[in-house]
This record gives structure tokens, sequence and C-alpha cells, in this order.
């Protein structure tokens, strides 16, 4: 079945070599980090996370947000989904890959990877993310390859696969959860202290995973001639629409706690990232795009006839996914880690390999995704 | 079943032989001179013969099989891999064979189905392992070249480094020693559950199996639990290669296992299945190009036969064909 | 479905020792023996009356020693069989390729074993480990029962090479069904359908053992029929001296049916395009059945071919639809009867392309002949026409496996049919699976292993049948056009098997020709049916 | 031997394949350091060894993982031989006061055997003789 | 040593013992000692100008000076009373306190968050309190240095050996990759000696000892003085005391 991710036409062979040599490009930089170490990226002594990490959170998110597909496929048989469901699993598959990617780069020491394992602590999230990051990984894998090869050879899914949906509903919100209490665990941060972050993180990851897939659609039907179903895509806008409120909702609860309690650990990294503290403003503007955007495309996507207008179906989703992944990636480390223990205030810039790394991985993800989705099309396409 | 048996008792016999003959008699100077010294010179001399009688018999045809468009007509986008008509494509096939394993990549079951009658289902994992297999024993023996080396070579430590990898205990347990160890299992486990090729395996496909599994274990031991005196070792192993012999004497009889082990397994190797090594590259339906109508093919011993001529054959049917109105040859002749 | 899967078909062997087990000759599944009048007219060794079933097979005295020393001298003229003796290391790879093993779930048709057969006794006779260790080392006795298993078992097999395709040092069970049956030969075990078509194709010139004037007869009587069709009165030359090409088909394509319509569909398009060509009484058949038996059979069958050219004085030599002839031509004819130096090279004298590629056997695939006529404009073609049919194309494994001719067959479909559909990706162009019937075992009296043998062939029709509605099977091979029907009335129903060149023929709109009604079958075109209906 | 066919590609695989198999036998002639054993220095102004030279020839490096782990992760510094005699845990305090010389010690069988060990990365020997 | 042995005699021990050594190795509640360290804060803020504690400690653990860029690594360091105090003290009292510098150092917590979190447990909390870190372990995640609110970790961002001035040779260097901190000088303590730091302080503003130990001078001070700990609120429990 994997030969199939080899026929194509020679726009197809040219996405993959433009993909392959960012993804080359990034494992030059990689190679590079590993020769001269960590000290290569932006990150510091005070900022010691950055664009890897953040990236790490993004796309957990956009993994667990397959569950916005499942559960309305699998547990109440909505059919609409029946025909991107694949897209949807090939999609957290390729997230969750990448997601552990960045967390293979940020490591000090990749080659002690394995004593994570070998001396386990569960007493760590970070163990038990690994767990649940790699659980959710194999079962993907196994549930979008038995569908694929179900679809290809024209025979029902074993019996089994069943069951393996059903794990995964819960595993999808475990991966997310297990992913914010990284974070909310801590009280060392105050900006990550607050037992919303992981409900805030769900919603975010419900904008963003499915405002991809939607983006995605539209552009396999823009370009591969695929048709998801008008009705699918509806549903999809539906989703990112009510979770966008969510968020906005949760992100509202937070201000009117930190601010009204006005609790001074919490509000100092609260008005650093939306006012500015003590002459910084390094996360201002981005903190009020991020804001501006998500209210915008709010209001945008209720609007029902969003999906005939392509062109600004697709700003206005980007758009949106850009600001989702500032507001948890960016602002969430950058804020996180300030202001420090010793109440001074650190900068973050990503340096250009940083970047490059980062653009690899991406590249990596979307060269798996690519490969993957013409797998399927092919098979849709040969029955 | 009884195969398996008979492979597993005959590798514990094998191992008990220089833990006898060392252990117990103590003949540390035959099972370190004298068996490597032997096993080599049967490799090597096994080897070449093995090669030489295979090409003193001649390819009589140009039988390649062809997996893909032949080149005929121009504006027909010919297979030039699959369907090789010069030496190029012959090179870029066998390359892919060798290097890719590459007609085990297109391997699939076919699984009788009850509704669909039949399916057909990738096999890739056969092919994984296997070339995990053959590419983990490669990289072992290049590590080992450490051994026989003075002074090392940089590419064999530099693999030696990739090898070690990932930094867990020490010394570091290597990947190849884990994904040689996981193969072999594979291999086995293979042999004895799917039942055709259970059916089909002989004494020595099993047997072959365990001596290597045992030759990779004792390595294994030698270097995690048993250990040796590496020093001694390689004084040994360069002494072998210089003609310069040498008795170590601060290895224990585990060294000695392995070491039998490897030797029988390079003695056997001209004698048994092993030999797939040398031949994948000179198996006719592969190495040759699907030109055989574009040139002449010679077949050394092509022997005149007795052959119905023409005019005999018209002797026959003449006068069927003068009555049918065909032109005949001897007819012809006399008008 | 209209047939449930067939009981026997069970892939996971029980456990047992395959050298313990006597082949067992069970009716339907094996060929009958070789009249003597055949062998004796072919000169071939140990002629005698004789059957597979009874329990003496009248072999020579020292049948043994004949064996060992033909196996000898074997290894010493094909290297391909010395090394395919020695580089299996039974992975297992080949195991369910074999149509025959799928078909029967008879373990001894897993290709890897039916090559044990024979390399268990060139262990115990040939390698030092299996002269000393025997059962040890895979190695067993000759003995009459394992000749006669070898008998059974390479009487089982249509060398089609499906399991070489996927065996990682290409060992080629076909070479080794060859070498078992040259082996078997020099104790005199042959079968009818072999001998006999070889003996006839010996003596008449093809393998019916149709005279001379019966062969212009039958022409004669394609030419009426075309004429009915078409209105036009065509010119089919025979032993005409001078002519540029000889056309050499195998003898089916004028004797049995469906190949008869192919026939037409040759003669209609080298009528439209004025082809300079003739038949020949002497070379009227291009296939041989030598192949299936011995190299040296093969040699003197294939003979006439080069023979006639040069007498007839032609300049190149263009071949009809077959398989196994063409396994002759294309590997075997310019090293065995070659070399043709009197013949040109092969230049089509309607487009002037060049074949380079059969630049020195001298001899054009009629798929590439017409593939070229048709890419240049050359032929007027009504795809409508076989609007009747929905088709799928069967690639014979000779052509596909030993040729490497599909695209071809392909484009020409394309080009003549508005419905063309191809059979599931493991089961075509290289993948091929067998009809059946191939290498000389297409008879009556082996019909059940004819039937279970073509299984995943007529799987793979059903699945496009049930899919797209195929009705017509195209292909390119006179046995194929001989047992497909057979094969895919028991399995399948419903489903007719054509030639690629009827469908041309049909296709063809010819010059000066009347209103075509009825396609190449005698039957309404569907086109016709319509502006009936359409008049009422 | 009969008539070899396919001669050229043949002998020139064949020669290949003894030029690998016989590798180790040129390459030590021509670079000539095959017959080289490395001579390790060792000042004995020490006790003598915390084990036989044979153990320690050949487990030096469980001894030493032994002793890291029993130093880092339970704090333990003190190391009883079977025979009751103390020592320091101790690779700078203990070892290296016999082994005075890294380079001419530690170094030349790393590299005589190909080995690389993590350990010197961090701690570091001094190029000058210890003392 | 002897259940290492057992472990390699026995075969499918041995494989355990490769994957899963001493994973469970129990923390121990009787505890006899707990050692602490205080700090004077009004004895430096009459020497503002020494670092001589900072020079020793660094100067004996091989700690590489790397400037005060963003890489820099730090075991002991100093910082202003109102930036470490910031809400401990009423505004008023900081305008005597404000500029007075503060020694600062892992307060190897009672309750240490780096610890919780680590995924390799290559950090852990010795049963004399001193929170250990395992240069051979330790993967370089970062993550004790997110949980620790005292910003005491530093990480080895690049090969910074060449930082290292002169080398003490009786301590090792670390490689690129892994965070280190301030270890309590536990190679000293094991040989009976104090602290570098305290024993480099001329003027004695640094005091350490067993706080189990009802004798010890520490004791005694901490009862009698008073003293801050850092973000006390937080629970962390630190063992590190400023004396005021």
């Amino acid at each position: 079945m994997i030969e199939k991710a080899l026929t194509g036409g020679k726009n197809y062979w040219l996405w993959l070599a433009f993909l392959s040599s960012l993804t080359f490009l990034g494992l030059l930089s990689y190679l590079k980090q590993l020769e001269v170490g960590l000290g290569i990226t932006g990150m510091s002594r005070n900022v010691s996370w950055g664009l890897y990490i953040a990236n790490f959170t993004f796309f957990v998110g956009v993994a667990a947000s397959a569950v916005m597909l499942v559960i309305p496929y699998y547990l109440h048989g909505k059919n609409e989904y029946s025909r991107i469901m694949i897209f949807a699993e090939f999609l957290a598959v390729v997230s969750v890959f990448v997601a552990l990617l960045f967390v293979l780069v940020d490591l000090g020491r990749p080659d002690r990877l394995f004593n994570v394992i070998l001396f386990p602590s569960p007493k760590s999230l970070l163990f038990w993310d690994m767990l649940v990051l790699t659980g959710y990984l194999i079962l993907n894998l196994i549930l979008g390859w038995k569908a694929c090869e179900a679809e290809k050879r024209e025979i029902e899914q074993p019996y089994w696969t069943k069951i393996l949906v059903y794990i995964s509903i819960p595993w999808a919100i475990s991966i997310h959860t297990v992913t914010a209490f990284i974070y909310c665990g801590l009280s060392a941060r105050p900006f990550w202290f607050s037992a919303l972050l992981a409900p805030r993180f769900l919603a975010t990851a419900f904008v963003s995973g499915p405002a991809i897939l939607l983006i995605f659609c539209l552009a396999l039907k823009r370009f591969a001639g695929f048709d998801p179903g008008q009705n699918a895509l509806e549903n999809l806008r539906k989703t990112v629409t009510y979770a966008l409120s969510v968020h906005i909702f949760f992100f509202l609860v937070e201000f009117f706690t930190v601010f009204y309690s006005d609790h001074p650990e919490h509000v100092k990294p609260f008005r650093y990232m939306l006012f500015g503290y003590e002459g910084h403003y390094h996360l201002v503007a981005f903190s009020w795009i991020s804001l501006f955007v998500a209210v915008f495309s709010f209001f945008i996507l209720m609007s029902g006839n969003f999906l005939y207008k392509r062109k600004l179906a697709f700003f206005i989703l980007t758009m949106l996914i850009f600001g989702i992944w500032l507001d948890k990636g960016l602002i969430l480390m950058v804020a996180g880690f300030n202001p420090t223990p010793e109440v001074e205030l650190e900068k973050y810039m990503p340096t250009f390999p940083e970047t490059i790394i980062t653009i690899g991985i991406w590249s990596l993800g979307t060269l798996t995704l690519s490969l993957l989705t013409n797998i399927a099309l092919q098979i849709k396409k040969s029955i | 079943m009884i195969r398996l048996i008979y492979a597993f008792v005959l590798t514990l016999f094998l191992i008990l032989i220089p833990l006898f003959g060392v252990g117990i008699l103590g003949l540390t100077r035959f099972f370190s001179i004298v068996i490597p010294y032997s096993a080599f010179l049967i490799f090597l001399a096994g080897s070449i013969l093995r090669v030489l009688s295979w090409v003193s018999s001649p390819q009589p045809f140009k039988i390649p099989l062809t997996a893909g468009q032949q080149r005929s007509l121009q504006w027909i986008k010919s297979s030039y891999i699959e369907s090789p008509y010069n030496k190029i494509g012959i090179f870029m096939r066998m390359l892919l064979e060798i290097l890719f394993f590459r007609s085990l990549l297109k391997n699939e079951k076919t699984n009788p189905h009850v509704s669909k009658w039949l399916l057909f289902t990738s096999n890739k994992r056969f092919w994984l392992m296997s070339i995990l297999f053959h590419y983990s024993l490669l990289i072992i023996v290049f590590r080992h070249l450490k051994l026989f080396f003075e002074p090392i070579p940089s590419i064999v430590n530099l693999l030696s480094r990739i090898d070690a990898l990932f930094e867990i205990s020490i010394p570091t347990i290597l990947l190849t020693e884990i994904i040689v160890l996981v193969c072999i299992a594979y291999l086995l486990l293979r042999r004895i559950v799917v039942s055709q090729v259970r059916y089909i395996s002989l004494t020595s496909d099993y047997f072959v199996l365990f001596l290597l599994l045992s030759v990779v274990l004792t390595g294994i031991l030698l270097r995690h639990l048993f250990r040796v005196d590496i020093m001694d070792v390689k004084r040994f192993a360069l002494g072998l290669f210089l003609f310069n012999p040498y008795i170590p004497h601060f290895v224990g009889s585990c060294f000695y296992v392995h070491l039998f082990l490897v030797s029988f397994l390079f003695a056997y190797f001209p004698f048994s299945k092993l030999v797939h090594a040398g031949g994948v590259f000179l198996s006719p339906t592969r190495n040759l190009e699907n030109n055989s109508r574009t040139i002449r093919y010679l077949n050394p011993w092509n022997y005149p036969v007795k052959t119905r001529t023409y005019d005999e054959w018209e002797d026959e049917f003449r006068e069927m064909m003068k009555e049918a109105n065909i032109p005949v040859e001897k007819e012809d002749r006399k008008i | 479905m209209k047939k449930e899967i067939p009981p026997q078909m069970n892939l996971s062997p029980k456990d047992e020792n395959w050298m313990e087990k006597k082949a067992e000759f069970k009716k339907g599944t094996y060929c009958y023996g070789a009249p003597l009048k055949h062998q004796n007219y072919l000169g071939l060794p140990n002629p005698r009356e004789w059957q597979p079933h009874s329990e003496d097979w009248n072999l020579p005295e020292n049948w043994k020693d004949i064996i060992l020393q033909g196996m000898k001298d074997l290894l010493e003229k094909y290297r391909s069989f010395k090394l395919f003796m020695d580089i299996c290391v039974r992975c297992g790879a080949c195991t369910d390729k074999c149509h025959f093993f799928v078909g029967t779930g008879d373990p001894k048709n897993m290709p890897v074993l039916r090559a044990e057969l024979l390399r268990s006794v060139y262990r115990r006779y040939f390698t030092l480990p299996g002269k000393i260790f025997k059962k040890f080392a895979g190695a067993r006795e000759l003995t009459e029962e394992v000749l006669k298993e070898w008998f059974y078992y390479f009487y089982q097999c249509t060398e089609c090479r499906r399991c070489s395709l996927y065996c990682p040092y290409g060992i080629d069970t076909c070479e080794i069904t060859m070498m078992g049956r040259e082996l078997l030969n020099l104790v005199g075990c042959n079968i009818q359908w072999i001998v006999e078509p070889a003996s006839n194709s010996f003596r008449t010139g093809n393998h019916l053992g149709v005279p001379p004037s019966a062969f212009k007869e039958t022409l004669d009587f394609a030419r009426d029929e075309i004429e009915e069709l078409t209105g036009i009165k065509i010119d089919i030359p025979i032993n005409r001296k001078g002519a540029e090409i000889l056309f050499v088909a195998p003898s089916a394509d004028y004797f049995a049916s469906p190949h008869w319509y192919t026939l037409l569909g040759y003669l209609m398009v080298f009528h439209e395009i004025g082809l300079d060509y003739t038949w020949s009484t002497f070379a009227s058949e291009g296939g041989n059945f030598g192949l299936f038996h011995s190299y040296e059979l093969m040699k003197r069958l294939n003979a006439k071919i080069y023979e006639e050219a040069k007498r007839l004085k032609v300049k190149w030599i263009l071949g009809g639809e077959c398989g196994h002839m063409w396994r002759v031509i294309h590997q075997y004819m310019d090293t065995i009867n070659g070399p043709a130096d009197f013949l040109e090279e092969p230049v089509s004298p309607i487009t002037g392309t060049r074949f380079l590629n059969a630049k020195s056997t001298k001899m054009v695939h009629i798929a590439e002949f017409t593939a070229d006529l048709i890419y240049h404009g050359k032929l007027v073609l009504d795809k409508k026409r076989n609007d009747k049919w929905v088709i799928t194309f069967h690639d014979s494994c000779n052509t596909a496996r030993s040729m490497g001719i599909l695209e071809e067959p392909r484009f020409i479909l394309r080009n003549v049919c508005n419905n063309f559909y191809e059979m599931p990706e493991n089961t075509i162009r290289e993948k091929t699976f067998c009809c059946g019937s191939g290498a000389g075992l297409g008879a009556d009296e082996n019909l059940e292993a004819r039937l279970k043998g073509g299984f995943p062939r007529a799987y793979a029709v059903n699945y496009v049948k049930q899919k797209f509605g195929v009705n017509m099977v195209a292909c390119m091979c006179a046995i194929d056009k001989a047992s497909l029907p057979v094969l895919l009335d028991y399995w399948v129903g419903g489903v007719e098997v054509c030639g690629v060149h009827e469908l041309v023929g049909n296709a063809l709109v010819m010059k000066g020709e009347k209103e075509r009604v009825k396609n190449l079958r005698g039957e309404p075109i569907l086109e016709a049916e319509k502006n009936e209906e359409d008049l009422r | 031997m009969k008539k070899i066919y396919d001669k050229g590609k043949t002998l020139t695989g064949l020669i290949i394949f003894v030029v690998l198999v016989s590798s180790p036998t040129w390459y030590n002639l021509v670079f000539g350091k095959g017959n080289y054993v490395p001579d390790l220095k060792v000042e004995k102004n020490g006790k003598e060894c915390v084990k036989r030279t044979s153990y320690m020839k050949k487990n030096h490096m469980e001894l030493l993982k032994v002793w890291r782990d029993e130093v880092v992760r339970t704090g333990n510094r003190t190391y009883v031989r079977e025979d009751g005699e103390k020592f320091e845990i101790s690779l700078s305090g203990t070892c290296l006061k016999c082994h005075t010389n890294k380079q001419e010690f530690c170094d030349r069988c790393h590299r005589y055997v190909g080995v690389t060990p993590y350990c010197f990365g961090c701690h570091n020997i001094p190029r000058e003789t210890r003392k | 040593m002897k259940r290492r042995d057992f472990l390699w005699i026995v075969g499918v021990s041995a494989i355990w013992g490769i994957f899963f050594p001493r994973v469970l190795a129990s923390q121990e509640k009787n505890r006899d000692k707990r050692w602490v360290m205080l700090v004077d804060v009004s004895v430096c803020a009459k020497n503002r100008d020494c670092e001589a504690c900072i020079k020793a400690c660094h100067e004996t653990h091989n700690v590489p000076n790397v400037g005060g860029s963003k890489e820099q690594i730090k075991w002991i360091w100093f910082s202003k009373f109102e930036k470490v105090f910031e809400t401990e003290i009423p505004p008023i009292a900081q305008k005597k306190l404000g500029s007075w510098p503060v020694i600062l150092m892992c307060n190897h917590c009672e309750n240490p968050p780096c610890v919780k979190v680590c995924p390799t447990s290559a950090t852990w909390k010795r049963k004399d309190g001193i929170v250990m870190m395992d240069y051979h372990r330790c993967i370089g995640c970062r993550y004790c240095m997110a949980a620790c609110p005292y910003g005491a970790r530093s990480f080895n961002w690049r090969d910074n050996k060449r930082y290292v001035g002169n080398v003490n040779y009786d301590f090792p260097l670390r490689n690129k990759g892994v965070v280190e901190k301030c270890n309590f000088c536990e190679e000293r303590i094991a040989k009976g000696l104090q602290p570098k730091c305290v024993e480099t302080c001329e003027s004695r503003a640094l005091k350490f000892g067993n706080l189990y130990d009802a004798d010890s001078s520490v004791s005694k001070v901490l009862k009698e003085r008073t003293s801050l700990v850092r973000k006390g609120y937080l629970g962390t429990n630190p063992n590190v005391f400023y004396l005021l």
C-alpha cells in the first residue's frame, strides 16, 4: 500500500521535493545543534523552553482534536465525515509524530532518550506524556492503516478496531490534558498555574485541529479534485465556531480571575503579556493579534456562507490557526517564564537555526501527511 | 517440528565442543589456532570453488524476468530498471536488488477470503526485518574489524560510534545487538508459526538461524557479561592474519565458544544456503538484459538437431498443395 | 458470487514430512501419457504406450543412471539450474504466489517445494553435505516414487514465472520445471497434450495437423466471412515469394474459436493498410510445444520459421497473438536457430517506423505493429462498435514476464473501445496470474487441475465483473483464448474472451465497407440496435 | 577446472572477494603496525590494585560503573574489598594514584581496541602527569 | 555489589538489570540529617563587593564562567533583597533592606518541585536532604528548570568546558546538554568538610550544619534569630535560611 504514495503528477513531485529540501535544511541545522548544543537557539537560562515546546503543545492539540470527528462519526453514527475520517486520523498521526519530534529536538541529550523508559519516574508528567503520546500514535497508526486497508480491499474493518476507536476517544482527551498538566502543575510559574489550563488547551485544540482539517479539505477540493462533501465542511465550520466561542469565554474567565483577584504573582505575567511590564512590551502586539483574530474570526465563521468564499475562508482560517499558535505556543512559553524568579524580564526570540529546525519538522510533518494523503486518495480513486 | 529439534540439538552439540575441548581438555592451541585457520581456508577455497563451479556452466539463454514494459516503440515509456535493455539498467536492477532487496519489497500475501475469494495484503514486514537483519550483520562484521586492523581505520570507529548512538549502560548496548536479535527471533518465529514456511523448512534452515543466534548471543555475552581481555583478543586476531599465531590467555570459555561458532559458520558457508550471498549476483533472471531480439545471444553448446526441412515437408504434401493451387517449390522449378 | 470459495483452498498446509509423502494420481489432475505413435514419430527416448496412473511405468532398466547422468549434463549446460539448486534459502516469499498452490492448496505446488523436489535429489548426489548427512541435509534418494512425484508436479506447473518475480534471488521455477521435464523425457515420460501437437507440428507444420489444403480452405472461408460482414473482398496471399513480410500465427487462430475472430481482425487490418505479406503453409504454426518438453524439441520445431522466411525471400517476420510462441521467439529463437542475417531489420512499410528492438531476430509482435499503426493514425477506428462490451485485459504470463509487452495491447484497447477497466493491480501486468492451462497443460483429462489453477485469474475477472460489469476479457495468447472461456464459465459466468485484434477488427472502419451491422462474431453491434430502436 | 564463462566479471568479483577477506593481512602489512601491542605504564607508587589485574583488564569498566553509582546515587564513598581492605571510591583519588598517566595507560589501550569511553568527557584528567 | 553479582548470575534478571536497575530506591523516612545553610544578610550588606564565596564555589566545582549572557551558569550568586523578598517585607522596610545583596543558591527544598518533575530521576532528594543531580542520567529536558521557583538551575547550552578557568581535577566537568546546580558541596561534606562557600567566607556570613542535630550551631541560631525563606508560601520548604 505504501508504494501508492509514490504515484502522482509533476506538481506532486515538486511539492515533495520542496518539502524534502526544507526537511533536509532542518536536518542540517539539527546536526549543527547536536554539535554545538542548544545554545544555537534563542532559549536562555530564564526562558528555558521556547519555540520547540511551543510547537509541541500546539501539535498535541491538533492531534487531540481528531476526537471532534471521531465522536460524531463513531458514537453518533453521523456519516458526513465518512469521506474525511481517514484524513483526520492521518492528521492526528502526523501531529503526534511532529509533537514527539519537537520534544526530541528540545532534548539536551537525545542520546539518553531511553532513560525515560529505563528509569521510569511515575511522578513526572513528562513520563506520562511520553506514554500517552506514543500510545496515541500507535493507536491512530493502527486505526488509520486498518481503515485504509479496509477501504482498499473493500472489506469490513476488523471488529477490534471499533474497540480501539472507543479507547482512542478518552485517550485523545488525555494527551492534551496530560500536556496541560505538564505546565499547570508548576507552582513556580503563576501564568500556567491555573486549573483552567487543560480546558483552555482543549478548547484551542478543538479550534485549531478542525480549522487545519478544514483548510486541508478545501485545499484537497481545490487542488486534488477530491470532494469531502459539503456537510462535512459545514460541520467542521460549526465545530470551529463553537470551540472558538468556548476559547474566548475561557480566556475571559481567566482574565477576570487574574485581574479581579489582583494576586500579584498572577497579575504580573498577564500584564506583561497584554499591556507590557516595566517597560517591556515583547508580547503585547502578539497577544492582541491573537485575541483580535479569535474574536474577529468568530464573527466571520458564524456566517453560513463562509465556506463559499474560498479565498476568505483560506485567509480567515489561516489567521485563526496562526492566532491560536501564538496563544498556546509562543505567548504561553514567554509569559510562563516571565517575570523570572528574581523579577527580571527576559526577552525570547527564536534564532535562525532554531526556526529552520522548526520549519524542517513542519515540512517533515507535511511531507508525511502528503504521502499518507496521497495513499488515501489513490485508494479512494481506485475503488 | 522434528527438524527444529534436530537443528537445536545440533547447535547445542556445537556449543559443547569448545566447552569440552577447552574447558576440560584444555586444547587452547587447537581451538585458537587450528580451528580458525582451517575454517578460514575452507571458507576461502570453498567459496571460490563454489563460484567457479557456477560459472563453469554457461548461461545458454537470455532469460531475464521482465517486471516492466519492454523497450519497443519510442513513444512507449519503457521501464529501464524492471526490464533493463542495457548495462546501466542491469546495474541499477542489481543494485536495487542487492542493496534494497527490491523483489522482496514487492512481496504480498495471498489470503483466502470467504466472500471476496482472495485478498492480497502487503507484507512489507518481512522485507523490513530481512533488510534490517542483513545490514545489522554487515555492521557487526564491520565493527569487528577494529580487532583485525591496527591502526583502526576511522570509518570503523565512526560506525561503532553510530552503533552506540544511544547511551545505555556501560559498555553501551549497541543498536545492532538489539536489532539483530529481534530479527533472528522474527525469522525463527516465522519459520515456526507460519504454516507455509514451516512446511518448507529443512533442518538446515533452522540450523543456520540457531547458529547465527548462538554466535550473536555469545558475542553479546562477551561484551556485557563474560568479559574478556580485549587487548589479548586483538593481539590474537592480528596474529592470525599476520601468520604469527598467538594464544590468548585472558579469555574465558565463552570466547572459545564464540570463536568456534564463528569458525564453523565460515566453514559451513560454502556448503550451505548461505552461498546465496554470492549467488544473487549471478541470478540470470535478474542480471541479463531484455534485449534478446535486438542483439543475438550465443549459446556455447548450441548443437544442430534433426529438423524437418521444407523439401521433406513438401514431398509429403505436394500433390495436395497442387490441387489446392498453393504454390510449390519443385513444381515451379519444373515449369 | 456464483461459486463459493473452493473448499480445498486452504493455504495453511498441515504439518507433515513432504519427503515421505507420495504423489497421488487423482483423476482430473494429471495429463495422459503420450501415444506411442507420436513418440516414435519424434524419435523420443524409451517409446512405449503408458499411462501415469498405472503402477508400472515401464522405465528402462538403468533409468536412475540416465536421470542422474542427465542431471549432471544439465547442471553443466545451464548455470541457471546449478545456481537455483544452490542458492534458495527457503524464505517463503514465493509460497503463495503460485496459482496452482492458491487453487489447489497442495503444498507441493508451492514454487519452492516444486524446486525442492529436484533439489533434494541434487543434494543427495551432487553435494558433499547431502552425500554425507543424507536426510539431515535435506537430501533424499532417487526412487521411482520420486520420479512419479516429479512427473505429477512438473506437469502441474505452467511455467508462468510469477514466483520468480517475488523471489529475492530471482529463482525461476520455470527453469526448474523445464529441467524436470527434460529429465523426465530422458526416460520417456511425456504427456499426450504436448507430444501430439509437437509431432503434428513437426509433420504438417501446425499443432492441429492441418494439411496445406485445409489451411487454404479455412483462409478462404475467412475471406468470405469478411466479405459478408464488410462487403469487401480481401486478398489472402499464401506462400507468396518475395513478399515483404512473412506472417506467422498460432494455428488455433484459424481453427478454433474465439481465436477465429482474431484472425479476421488480422486480415482486415492487413488489407486495410495494404500490407505486402504472405502466409506460409510450412510455417503455419508459431506455437512451439517443444518449449514445454525439451530444448532439443523446441529447436527442432522452431527451425521452420527462419527456413521458410529464407525460402520465401521476405524481408522480415510478423508474429500473431500468442504467448509461449513469443517466449520462444523473444528469448530463444535467435540463439537456437539464428542468425537471421538473410533478413532485413524490420521497418513498418506503412509508418516507416524501425522496430529497433527486433533488430536481430527480425520478428515483430503484431501488438507492436498495430500500436504503431494506431499511434500514427493509419487506422480509422470507431470505438462505439465495441460498446456492447465492458472489457478488461488479461496479460499472458509469457508476454508479460518474459517479454515485457504490457503497454502496447493496452494502447490498442484504449483506442478501439470505450469501456476498458483493469483487473486488481496484484493480478495484472508483471503480476499477472496464469490461466492455469499454459505450458502444455490445456488438456481435457486434467480439467480439475486447470480450473483450480485458473482460480486466481477467475477471481480477478469476477472482481471486475461485479464492479464494472465486465463481460469481455481480451488477451493475446492462443492458450488463454482456449482455456479462459471454460474457466470463466465455471467460476464466473457471463464473461466472454476475445483477442485484441478481434476488437481492432470490430472498430476498424475500412475504406469502401458497407454499413457494419454485425461484429466479427456475427452478433448485432450495439450501436445498430440502438438505431433500430430509434427508427421504431 | 572446465571452461569458465563470464571470466572477466567472475574473476573481478572473486579478486574483490579475496582482497576483502584478506584485508587484515595486507592492511597490517602496509601500515606495518600489525604486531604492535601497546605497552602500558604503571607506576606502583600506591598500594596494590583494588582487584586482581586479570579482573581489572576485563572488568574495569564494570567496576567504574558500580563505583559511579555508589558515589552518585547512594553517596557511599568507601569500597570494601573481599579481604576487608578499604579504598576511597574515586577515579582521580584512587585509580589515578597508581595509573598516573592517562595518555600512556588508559588512552593507549583504548585506542588500540577502538573504545571511546565517555567517562573522560567530564572526568578530566590533566595532560601532565598527576602526582 | 552482591546484589549486582546476583543479578548477573541469573540470566533473566540480567536483562532486568540492564533495563530497570535501581528504579525503586525507597526514600527512608527516618532521617537523622537535614543539612541547612544560613545566610546572614546583614553581614553581606557590610561587604557589598565581596564575591569570595561565589568565586571559590565556582572554581571548586568547575562552573564555567560564561559571562552575563543568557546562557549563564551559576551555582551561587547574589541579587538584591527587594527582588528576592519582594512581598515578604513591607515596602517601608524595603527602603533600608532593598538594596542589600542576598546570596542565592539552590534551596535544597524539603519538598522540591524539580525532583517531582524529573522524568528520569536524574535529580532526587538524598536522605540527608541534599537535592542531588546525576549528570550521567540527565536527558536535558529542562523540566526541572521550569519547575524551580528560584531559578537555581542552569543548563549547559553548549560545551562550556573552555569557560572553566583553572580546572579542579578533583571534581568533574559537565557535558553540554545537562542541567547543573549547587550540590551543597556534598563531596566535601562526605569528607567532613564545610561547604566551600562557608569555608571561604571570612566574615562568616554563611553557616552550614545539621538542623536535626539540636546541638549544632545552625539549630541554635535558627531558634534565636529571625529568618526568612524564599517564597515560603509555595510550600517548597527551603533549607536555605536568610537571617535578618
